[in-house]
């Protein structure tokens, strides 16, 4: 099994390590996107609990 | 046991049993997609026929039988839903779909890429591609009618139904589709009927088939923690949590 | 029959729910609240708009689930006694029900056989006691807005159910229209019926008690 | 101010069983489906003008056209019968009678299958009575015809059934035409497979009762299915 001949895949490169390239990268894209989402939700809500907050406190101060 | 169902009611509850779970699942996907690729690719001897080019079956089995199990799994989230109304089944659904719809288009392209040096066109109306193609466009329709619909809730619930339509239907989509290969290109061997295949061939196959059970379920909950924030974002254990981290 | 309509609370309501809980899309509209219509009974539905005056109603005739509560039909759960819950119910909501291109009689005669129980009265009955006598064999399609409202209404009539549940079922009418259907709705409160509404002008049902109900 | 003297409950007719009532809602759908031609006639012409389109496109000779005339009347009749069904539920929805039939005591799936059997008698039962002209236009043989007819009158039911599913599921929506297709036509592709097959069949002289029977199996589990399914999608798409 030379390293040669495992690039070469006796003759198949162009289709077995695309399919792997392909299948490998989609894996990868499918369980980053999740992780880069809770990131940005958790940023967002904090975004907008923060605004909520400055609001009932810009109220309260009317209030008094 | 009953307890435990009740529990999985409760989002809150859900987000974390998902949360514990993850990382396990993760690792096992890890391990054994290295061990299958590295059987697959080097320690497993060429096929005689299709000489290195059988190789691609250690992607394109395991991604075909996963398309078609992620449907069958949100059949079952979407009975769950539909019968005893647990909210959080909704979430399943919804978010395997993607998933589902990822390793259909894989199982295709990888099924098309192994169809040229076999076949000599990169597009064989076989039997099982045939299905495969049809099950995307199942995935695809289940996707569009959930975004069409504004509201949540009749979103969550007239897709569980076109779910269970679209289960009833894929028997009957797969042996019409079988039936009318036989009729038009005679009995020929199928693509995708796997060579004899020796031990040293078999357990990579069997490795990477649970590498991407174990994926498939490590993403579907990440990706429902994240549905699930998204959901409760307005009670409070969200907003603690978004508090803390 | 004595001008106060007798409601004696000790027998079942006909129409009870029980801490219901209604959301649109992320907003709460209302939560845990409870509702009893009992016979001899006329409530008006009364809150601003947007605060869920229609989906309570919806909720209450079937259409719309509730995502949290109970609805009882004269004690039992209504998901035991459907059949019998339906047929003595009728809705009349914002839209008419009514095809354009059918004539009034036609309608009425498809909303007669929609409904299980006795029909009270043939369609021509119930037209004539709503005034629309001259309109009989006009495609609704041609009728006025109010004149097509009072199709509608003349299903309630055709139905002979005991609850009505009417959603703004004054609008577009003129004065004189208005006193008719109230006048209705007294005669069908006494004759051992219930009515639930909503309206935004003042409801005036000489005779009968009329209860209110607001939404915050 | 009217008297109200007169008793409001004047007579006692028998209660609608709820046989009658799908009678009327039948009645109702066919004397609104003549006051409104234009709706049932448009998918009969499409069916017309797309199968006429083939000839032009492919090649006038007769061979050719023997070969894909089965497929073509087939595709032409299910996309036909996909625009037909745009109008079963959304007219009902619009002007709120949609609500009084879900709102009825009688069982809706019931009341829904009459208003599929009205649908098909517009549409179906057309694009059937067409059929044998387009069959001429596509020089198919007589034996061909008749079992061109057979398959169309075991499929085009199953393709109301169906088509009424997802008319169902996407009755509230604004943007639903294509979204129809979307959902439907992956659950046409057994009746369409079969039918087509049993018509070349025929033209070789090959025994097709097998694919008929299938045809007639599918068309009979449209039957008992999708009714129910359609009033469970109504109930969920009505709120």
């Amino acid at each position: 099994m030379t390293l040669q001949h495992f690039f070469s895949m006796g003759g198949y490169a162009r289709y077995v390590w695309p399919c792997y390239g392909l299948v490998i990268g989609l894996l990868l894209v499918n369980w980053w996107l999740p992780l880069r989402r809770k990131r940005y939700i958790i940023k967002m809500l904090a975004r907008r609990m923060a605004y909520l907050d400055k609001e009932a406190l810009a109220k309260e101060r009317q209030g008094e | 046991m009953w307890t435990f169902i009740h529990k999985l009611g409760s989002p809150k509850h859900c987000y974390r049993i998902a949360g514990y779970f993850i990382p396990y699942l993760g690792t096992i996907s890890i391990v054994c997609f290295i061990y299958g690729l590295v059987g697959g690719l080097i320690l497993a001897p060429a096929d005689y026929q299709q000489g290195d080019g059988f190789r691609i079956i250690y992607v394109h089995v395991p991604s075909a039988f996963l398309s078609l199990s992620v449907y069958m799994v949100m059949a079952l989230s979407a009975t769950v839903s539909l019968i005893w109304r647990i909210k959080m089944a909704d979430v399943i659904t919804k978010v395997s779909a993607p998933l589902g719809a990822t390793f259909t288009f894989l199982a295709l392209v990888t099924g098309s890429l192994w169809g040229k040096p076999m076949w000599g066109t990169y597009w064989v109306w076989d039997a099982r591609l045939t299905s495969e193609l049809i099950l995307l466009f199942l995935y695809v329709g289940y996707m569009a009618l959930e975004s069409a619909l504004e509201d949540r809730h009749m979103a969550a619930r007239a897709s569980n139904i076109l779910v269970l339509v679209g289960v009833v239907n894929i028997p009957i989509i797969h042996y019409s589709v079988v039936w009318w290969n036989t009729l038009h290109q005679g009995a020929s061997i199928s693509l995708l009927n796997k060579p004899t295949i020796a031990p040293s061939m078999l357990y990579p196959l069997l490795a990477m088939l649970v590498a991407f059970m174990a994926f498939f379920f490590a993403v579907m909950l990440m990706r429902a923690r994240c549905e699930i924030l998204l959901r409760e974002q307005k009670s409070n254990w969200v907003k603690e949590l978004v508090q803390t981290t | 029959m004595n001008g106060q309509n007798n409601i004696n609370t000790e027998v079942a309501p006909l129409l009870n729910a029980q801490n219901l809980l209604c959301e649109r899309g992320e907003r709460v509209l209302f939560a845990n609240l409870s509702l009893s219509l009992y016979a001899h009974q006329a409530l008006h539905v009364r809150g601003v708009n947007g605060s869920g005056k229609t989906s309570l109603l919806r909720i209450l005739c079937g259409l719309l689930p509730a995502v949290e509560g109970e609805i009882y039909w004269c004690g039992r759960d209504v998901r035991h006694c459907q059949h019998e819950y339906r047929a003595q119910l009728a809705y009349v909501g914002h839209k008419s029900g009514i095809k354009a291109e059918l004539t009034a009689q036609e309608n009425l005669r498809t909303a007669q056989m929609l409904l299980a129980h006795a029909p009270a009265c043939s369609p021509t009955d119930a037209l004539d006691r709503l005034g629309l006598a001259n309109v009989i064999n006009l495609p609704c399609g041609l009728l006025s807005a109010g004149q097509q409202q009072r199709v509608a209404l003349a299903r309630l009539l055709v139905s002979g159910a005991r609850v009505w549940i009417l959603d703004e079922p004054f609008t577009a009418l003129d004065q004189n229209i208005v006193a008719l259907v109230s006048a209705l709705i007294v005669e069908h409160v006494q004759a051992g019926g219930a009515v639930m509404l909503t309206s935004h002008q003042v409801v005036a049902l000489p005779g009968i008690e009329l209860n209110y109900f607001t939404l915050n | 101010m009217v008297e109200a003297s007169h008793k409001l409950y004047v007579k006692k007719a028998v209660p609608a069983s709820a046989w009658r009532a799908c009678l009327q809602v039948l009645r109702r759908d066919l004397l609104l489906s003549l006051r409104r031609r234009s709706e049932f006639s448009n998918p009969l012409f499409f069916y017309v003008i797309v199968v006429s389109l083939f000839p032009l496109a492919i090649s006038p000779a007769p061979k050719t056209l023997q070969m894909i005339a089965p497929g073509v009347i087939w595709v032409a009749a299910l996309l036909a019968t996909l625009l037909a069904l745009e109008h079963l539920f959304r007219s009902d929805y619009d002007d709120g009678s949609l609500e009084q039939l879900v709102l009825s005591p009688h069982p809706l799936a019931a009341l829904v299958f009459a208003k599929v059997v009205a649908h098909w008698l517009v549409t179906g039962l057309p694009l059937l009575l067409l059929t044998p002209m387009l069959a001429m236009f596509l020089h198919l043989s007589a034996q061909q015809t008749s079992i061109l007819l057979l398959t169309l009158f075991l499929g085009t039911p199953t393709l109301s059934l169906l088509g009424a599913v997802g008319a169902a599921l996407t009755v509230g929506l604004r943007n639903r035409g294509l979204l129809l297709a979307l959902l439907i036509l992956p659950l046409y592709i057994p009746v369409l497979i079969f039918a087509v097959a049993s018509v070349v069949n025929a033209g070789v002289g090959v025994v097709v009762t097998g694919q008929l029977a299938v045809l007639g199996a599918l068309c009979v589990l449209a039957l008992c299915l999708t009714p129910v399914t359609t009033a469970a999608a109504l109930k969920v798409t009505l709120t």
